[in-house]
């Protein structure tokens, strides 16, 4: 049984369909890599499955719920959690901030423990800095962690916004476009996180351009084009696809 | 009266608002702001008028014309010196620094124009159409006797000119295409080889040249006064919001709405309240953004 | 940062507490008891001879040849609403301040006139108010307006200084102010008082001569403020009293470019006249839209709208109508005409031979009293205006008069100035008339005629 | 810069033992025979302390709506004039004009302060998804309309007259005026250092950093699964009780309200203050409200020493405070003490 999946999705803009009626189903654990060329609809699938912008037709389940249409905060807390294209970062908080914030269940969150500085809040808030920290160290960014992060490079955007996802521990993580204007070292490290986190059972979905480390990365390739399906399947067969050549040759490649 | 007298009423008062909000509906669909001091430039094109038709020999047709232009000289040292050089902090900041140039203009006037208020010289004649029957319709009488006067006729003359001549100017001249492809979308515009600055120098002036103009004619109704244009930025700025943020077509529309309703809940609302009819315009502008933000017919002004 | 503000205050009164009362100048001191030290504004603890109140405003602590310096305190509205009025009022002040100066001046001192600005704000009044009184130690204040007055009434009663103000007309104050009749007790006293006519005087006197002139049913247009509200309700009070019927009453809101469509509502009902009251900018325009519509009938112009400028700009339609005016022309209007004049060149209006008054009437006050304290001036407020006496048009001769033992009664510019027990004035009502050059004065209601209107007591 | 780094030290507890001790001090003042005197020159600064402290709440209610959460208020008085009217409405006795019912005031403040709060979850269900500047106008236009309601409905809000006869319990209990304004001044001292605490708590935990996750990047906050309409609702709510909260207790001091009390001016007044302090941080927000205050005071004494006529200088005051406003966002964006980086306003 597939872990999330979405059926027929539909969006239009101003008349233009972005996605047509598009169906991915994503297993648990797999590593899936979505590419396509530019206006394939990537960005669109991600959006409507996220929850970011509600589909005009077909369904988005997840774990076996239908999910279509529910907000990006009731995703998070299902366990759906995305990173988006040009990172947004919390710009005007610390990196160390911009990690805790996405802890869950902190009670220090509600009005009432958080004026009476109950022992609940504390006692979380001990744990969410433990782990804030550790993942802070795991990315490398510890030097950073009380600079604000409006103050950090694009890579290291890329890293905390990782980090930051990550403080919530997901099911499903979503990356939309994680190795794009990022040196080919810090890309390294990137895809190596991902295959650990993998590895430990996360399922992950990608958008990227960068075809090589993502062929390298994925288990599963899923190609877009005018916003359908072209093709699904293992990397190495996806790209000697005749139509995906063509897609990408032929057509606006980049 | 009928119905009908009062939505004549309701259109001169719509004309004057309309001719104001267009020139507030530019510079927010162009510069993206909120300018809470516009009224200030409606009390300056009223002065200038009015000095103009002490000081030259013309009619009141030259005084117009001097107040209109002596509103885009305005307005563009204005912009230039107090809102160009925060374009990019965005509307609030931008908001803020109009409502405190506001405060600063509108004393400034007071202390060099004097507190008592003054007056154009003018000649009215009424025009009287009592041959219309009525049509009752229950209490409300839809048509009946009407009048318009030389005053009327003339300030939705100016208006309607001032619509041809913005529509003329938004779809045959290439800086008013500029300006449309602008409110569009302001970074493709600059990709486009679009000369950003320029065409907002541009709405300023345009905007300043509509601010004279519509000073002038509610001076004219009213009186020449430091709070001349303040006591009206509220209504043109339900009017422009309640059209459509940004739009000039709506920023017709709006006004006149507006208008209308103030003409009609003086009329119609029961007598104790006939003094809420500005408020009654508030109602119907947050009204119309809770069942569409984004105006009659405008862009989206909701975030999430 | 408010935590070291009251942290501050907190720990100097500790301090005080702890340490006496020695810090001269800045600190305060504390007390148990309080009457100790003196001064805590007394009411009614004072005696008569004044020194016990202890008071330190005006003759700053003098024991025998009196303050060299008087201060009158005037907030004024020199920016907001009704701004345009204020350059005659504070003309007017200003004339009588050089004339009771030239004529010696109260007590032998130098009369000073301190004005600031509330910008018709009653935020505002109360930190000037306050600052006139206790910083710049004025005695008196001769300033405010109904909407200052009226929601700081508890403040100005706090404040036991006498209010001596040119401008309310508000019904608010008909029953409130004054010493209740009662000079020599300052415990009931209400310390506002006006000089200006209340509307319900010359109202009722408008209201009457409506009647007279045949006009048994009236429509109403009228702005939605306090002033215009009390106006009107003054009006019917007498006209519905004695037989008139309102067929319709339309409020609007004042600055609106067109009043076309509260217009066309009010003209709608059946009526014989119609009373306009409204601020002279709004009127100038309701009026044009009126004449421009051609709806004819009778006006009835507030008071305030007894004005060239009204008529110049509504034009010959206006011809006829007429107003009811508190008479401008008290006893001595022409002794303050002449002296005014020689100020300056400001329009009077309807206030500024109020605020004439308002600046002797408390000069000789002072004379009477023999000393500056703001209790002093509240005693004799009444006796220098009410009652017998030799008659006074100004301050030199009430000076003179006093000096020579007898007992005075002001008449005054506005008014002649006979105090009621609430603080209010009654004056004669001028009915003047539109014609082609301003408005003439056509029919003059004596004072006493308009105090048969008003029931004693209520006023 | 973290949050819960900085809550051992909070100024948050030091402000409530301060505000604790005000109000001790205040009622020391007020339940026995002690006295204070104040020499008179003192006044002024007395009175116009009182209204800072009012004010004050006003700000703070402000802040954490604009400066933590970044929802755009102008019409923050419209909450001030609701709870001042509540307030007196329920307790005035024999009022001139309008409705007074004469109940305790103790209730008359708890309805007040709830009046507000309704109003503003009403305005926040309804516009809080507007963009900053439209919020900034539907705010503005309640003020407005709730202007014109108080004003034209006599016979309820006493017209231009207002509410009079609103109770004064602290100068029912001190007669001596001295007195009478310091324990004024320390009670409602007092209750602003309160509020301090209260909202210094609420943003220094996990709570503020949700809400400047907010005002930082909505979207981002919602996705990490944070419910942004839920806080942001919160916020201008709580903001709005606040206001009502200052509004009730101005009530109760002044012992009246009208329309005059409540114009757009008091506004303007909070927001220059907040700006010019630095939005985002409490104190700073007091004390930029302080330096605005505190120069509108100090420039009446200017009067005396300047040359020119007492006319020009009304208005050339009001020319400097509306320059003050275009200066402070061109030069100082982040205010005098706020963190351009903190704020985004950095360029």
């Amino acid at each position: 049984m597939s872990l999330l999946s979405a059926e027929g999705l539909v969006k239009e803009f101003g008349g233009l369909r972005a996605i047509d009626e598009l169906s991915v189903s994503i297993d648990d654990g797999e590593l899936v890599g979505v590419m396509g060329p530019n206006g394939a609809g990537k960005s669109t699938f991600f959006n409507c499955v996220s929850g970011v912008i509600p589909p005009d037709d077909g369904t988005v389940t997840l774990k076996g719920t239908d999910v279509t249409g529910d907000s990006p905060e009731s995703l998070a807390h299902r366990g759906l959690v995305r990173t988006f294209q040009n990172t947004r970062e919390l710009e005007t908080m610390t990196v160390r901030d911009n990690v805790r914030l996405a802890a869950p269940d902190q009670p220090g969150e509600r009005t009432l423990p958080a004026l009476l500085r109950s022992g609940s809040m504390t006692e979380r808030e001990a744990a969410v800095r433990e782990r804030a920290d550790e993942l802070i160290e795991m990315f490398e960014l510890d030097h950073l962690a009380d600079e604000y992060s409006s103050n950090l490079s694009g890579g290291q955007r890329k890293l905390l916004e990782l980090a930051r996802t990550l403080m919530l521990d997901p099911d499903v993580l979503m990356l939309d476009e994680p190795f794009a204007g990022v040196n080919p070292t810090l890309t390294r490290e990137i895809a190596d996180h991902v295959r650990d986190l993998n590895a430990d059972g996360m399922t992950v979905v990608i958008i990227e351009h960068e075809l090589e480390t993502l062929t390298e990365l994925v288990d599963r390739l899923v190609v877009l084009q005018q916003g359908r399906l072209l093709v699904e399947g293992d990397p190495e067969v996806v790209l000697e696809d005749e139509r995906v050549i063509e897609a990408y040759l032929g057509g606006d490649a980049e | 009266m009928g119905l009908l007298q009062e939505l004549i009423f309701g259109l001169v008062t719509g004309s004057y608002i309309a001719i104001a909000a267009i020139g507030f509906t530019l510079i927010y669909g162009i510069v993206n702001m909120i300018n809470f001091a516009y009224g200030e430039y409606l009390t300056l094109g009223a002065f200038i008028g009015f000095l103009a038709a002490n000081a030259l020999p013309g009619p009141l047709p030259v005084a117009v014309v001097a107040a209109m232009i002596g509103g885009g000289i305005v307005s563009i040292v204005l912009a230039r010196g107090f809102f160009t050089p925060i374009n990019n902090t965005g509307p609030v900041p931008m908001l803020l620094t109009s409502i405190g140039l506001g405060i600063a203009l509108r004393n400034a006037i007071r202390l060099v124009g004097g507190r008592s208020a003054r007056y154009f010289e003018t000649e009215t004649s009424t025009f009287r159409f009592d041959a219309i029957p009525d049509l009752a319709v229950g209490p409300v009488d839809l048509l009946g006797g009407v009048f318009v006067t030389s005053e009327h006729l003339i300030v939705i003359g100016s208006a309607v000119a001032v619509f041809v001549a913005i529509h003329a100017l938004l779809t045959r001249t290439d800086v008013g295409i500029a300006m449309r492809a602008m409110g569009d979308d302001e970074s493709l515009a600059r990709v486009r080889g679009i000369d950003t600055q320029l065409i907002r120098d541009s709405v300023w002036v345009l905007a300043g040249v509509l601010a004279g103009l519509a000073g002038v004619l509610m001076a004219v109704q009213t009186n020449v006064s430091a709070d001349t244009g303040f006591s009206h930025i509220l209504q043109i700025l339900s009017a422009a919001i309640l059209g459509g943020a940004g739009s000039p077509y709506g920023a017709i529309l709006g006004a006149y709405v507006i208008g209308i309703v103030l003409a009609v809940s003086t009329a119609f609302l029961p007598s104790s309240m006939t003094g809420l009819s500005s408020a009654a315009a508030f109602v119907i502008l947050i009204a119309v953004l809770l069942v569409k933000p984004s105006g009659i017919a405008g862009t989206e002004v909701r975030e999430a | 940062m408010s935590s070291d503000i009251t942290g501050r205050v907190n720990r100097r009164t500790l301090l005080t507490v702890v340490g006496g009362s020695g810090i001269a100048g800045l600190s305060g001191c504390v007390g148990f008891g309080g009457d100790g030290e003196g001064g805590d504004g007394g009411d009614g603890s004072g005696s008569d001879d004044g020194d016990g109140s202890g008071s330190d405003d005006g003759n700053g602590g003098s024991d025998d040849g009196g303050p060299d310096t008087i201060v009158f305190g005037q907030p004024g509205a020199q920016t907001g609403s009704f701004d345009f009025l204020q350059p005659g009022v504070s003309q007017a002040a200003d004339a009588a301040v050089r004339h009771i100066n030239e004529a010696g001046g109260p007590l032998g001192a130098e009369l000073e006139l301190v004005r600031r600005d509330t910008a018709v704000d009653p935020q505002e009044a109360r930190t000037v108010t306050t600052q006139l009184v206790e910083n710049d130690d004025a005695a008196a204040i001769v300033g405010l307006f109904s909407s200052e007055i009226n929601p700081l009434w508890d403040f100005l009663q706090d404040l036991q200084t006498p209010v001596v103000t040119p401008w309310p007309g508000s019904t608010f104050l008909d029953t409130r102010g004054g010493d209740k009749g009662t000079p020599d007790d300052v415990s009931d006293d209400e310390w506002v008082w006006r000089t200006v006519v209340g509307d319900t005087v010359h109202t009722g006197g408008s209201a009457v001569y409506a009647l007279e002139e045949g006009f048994e049913t009236l429509g109403i247009i009228n702005g939605n403020t306090e002033g215009e509200r009390s106006y009107v309700d003054g009006f019917l009070s007498v006209y519905e009293e004695n037989g008139g019927t309102v067929a319709e009453r339309v409020e609007v809101e004042l600055g609106s470019s067109s009043y076309q469509s509260a217009l066309s509502r009010l003209f709608d009902a059946e009526f014989d006249a119609f009373l306009v009251s409204m601020p002279q900018e709004s009127a100038i325009t309701a009026l044009s839209d009126w004449s421009d519509g051609g709806y004819g009938r009778q006006p009835i112009l507030s008071d305030t709208l007894a004005q060239q400028a009204v008529i110049d700009q509504v034009g010959s339609d206006l011809h006829g109508a007429w107003a009811a005016s508190p008479g401008r022309s008290g006893p001595s209007y022409d002794t303050f005409e002449s002296i005014y004049l020689e100020e300056g060149d400001a329009e009077i209006n309807g206030w500024t031979p109020p605020s004439w008054d308002a600046v002797q009437v408390t000069a000789l006050a002072i004379e009477r009293a023999g000393e500056a304290t703001p209790e002093a001036i509240q005693r004799n407020l009444g006796p220098v205006s009410r009652g017998e006496g030799t008659t006074v048009s100004t301050f030199a001769e009430g000076k003179e008069a006093l000096a020579n033992g007898e007992e005075i009664t002001y008449e005054g510019a506005a008014t002649p100035v006979d105090f009621t027990e609430h603080g209010n004035v009654f004056g004669s009502v001028t009915i003047s008339t539109a014609e082609e050059g301003g408005f003439v004065e056509t029919t003059e209601v004596p004072a006493e005629d308009v105090r048969e209107y008003v029931a004693e007591g209520e006023y | 810069m973290s949050v819960l780094d900085r809550l051992p030290s909070g100024h948050g507890d030091r402000a409530l033992i301060a505000g604790v001790v005000c109000l001790l001090v205040g009622a020391l003042f007020a339940l026995t025979p002690l006295r204070v005197q104040l020499p008179s020159a003192f006044y002024v600064f007395v009175e116009v302390g009182i209204l800072f402290v009012i004010y004050g709440i006003l700000v703070l209610g402000l802040d954490l709506q604009y400066g933590h959460t970044g929802l755009v208020n102008f019409g923050h008085v419209v909450f001030f004039a609701v709870g001042a009217y509540a307030t007196a409405m329920l307790s005035a006795q024999d009022t001139f004009a309008g409705i007074g019912l004469g109940y305790p005031w103790p209730l008359g403040l708890a309805v007040g302060v709830i009046a507000a709060a309704i109003l503003g979850a009403a305005v926040s269900l309804t516009s809080i998804r507007l963009r900053g500047d439209f919020l900034a106008i539907v705010t503005l236009a309640t003020a407005e309309i709730f202007h014109s309601v108080f004003v034209n409905f006599e016979d309820i809000f006493g017209g231009n007259v207002g509410i009079l006869g609103v109770p004064r319990p602290i100068a029912a209990l001190v007669a001596d005026g001295d007195t009478r304004l310091v324990a004024t001044l320390l009670v409602l001292g007092g209750i602003t250092l309160l509020t301090f605490t209260v909202v210094t708590r609420l943003t220094h935990a996990p709570y503020g950093r949700v809400l400047r996750a907010i005002r930082a990047d909505e979207l981002v906050t919602r996705s990490v699964g944070k419910s942004t309409i839920t806080y942001k609702t919160q916020a201008f709510v709580y903001g709005a009780a606040l206001a009502g909260l200052a509004g009730g207790l101005f009530a109760l001091y002044n012992g009246a309200v009208a329309p005059g009390f409540f114009t757009i001016q008091v506004t303007v007044t909070i927001w220059i203050g907040m700006l010019l302090g630095g939005a985002a941080n409490h104190r700073a927000v007091l004390a930029g409200l302080a330096i605005i205050m505190g120069l509108r005071l100090v420039s009446r004494f200017a009067l005396d020493v300047t040359p020119v006529s007492s006319d020009v200088f009304a208005s050339a005051r009001l020319i400097v405070v509306g320059l003050i406003l275009v200066a402070v966002i061109r030069y100082r964006p982040a205010g005098i003490w706020g963190d351009a980086q903190e704020l985004g306003v950095d360029q």
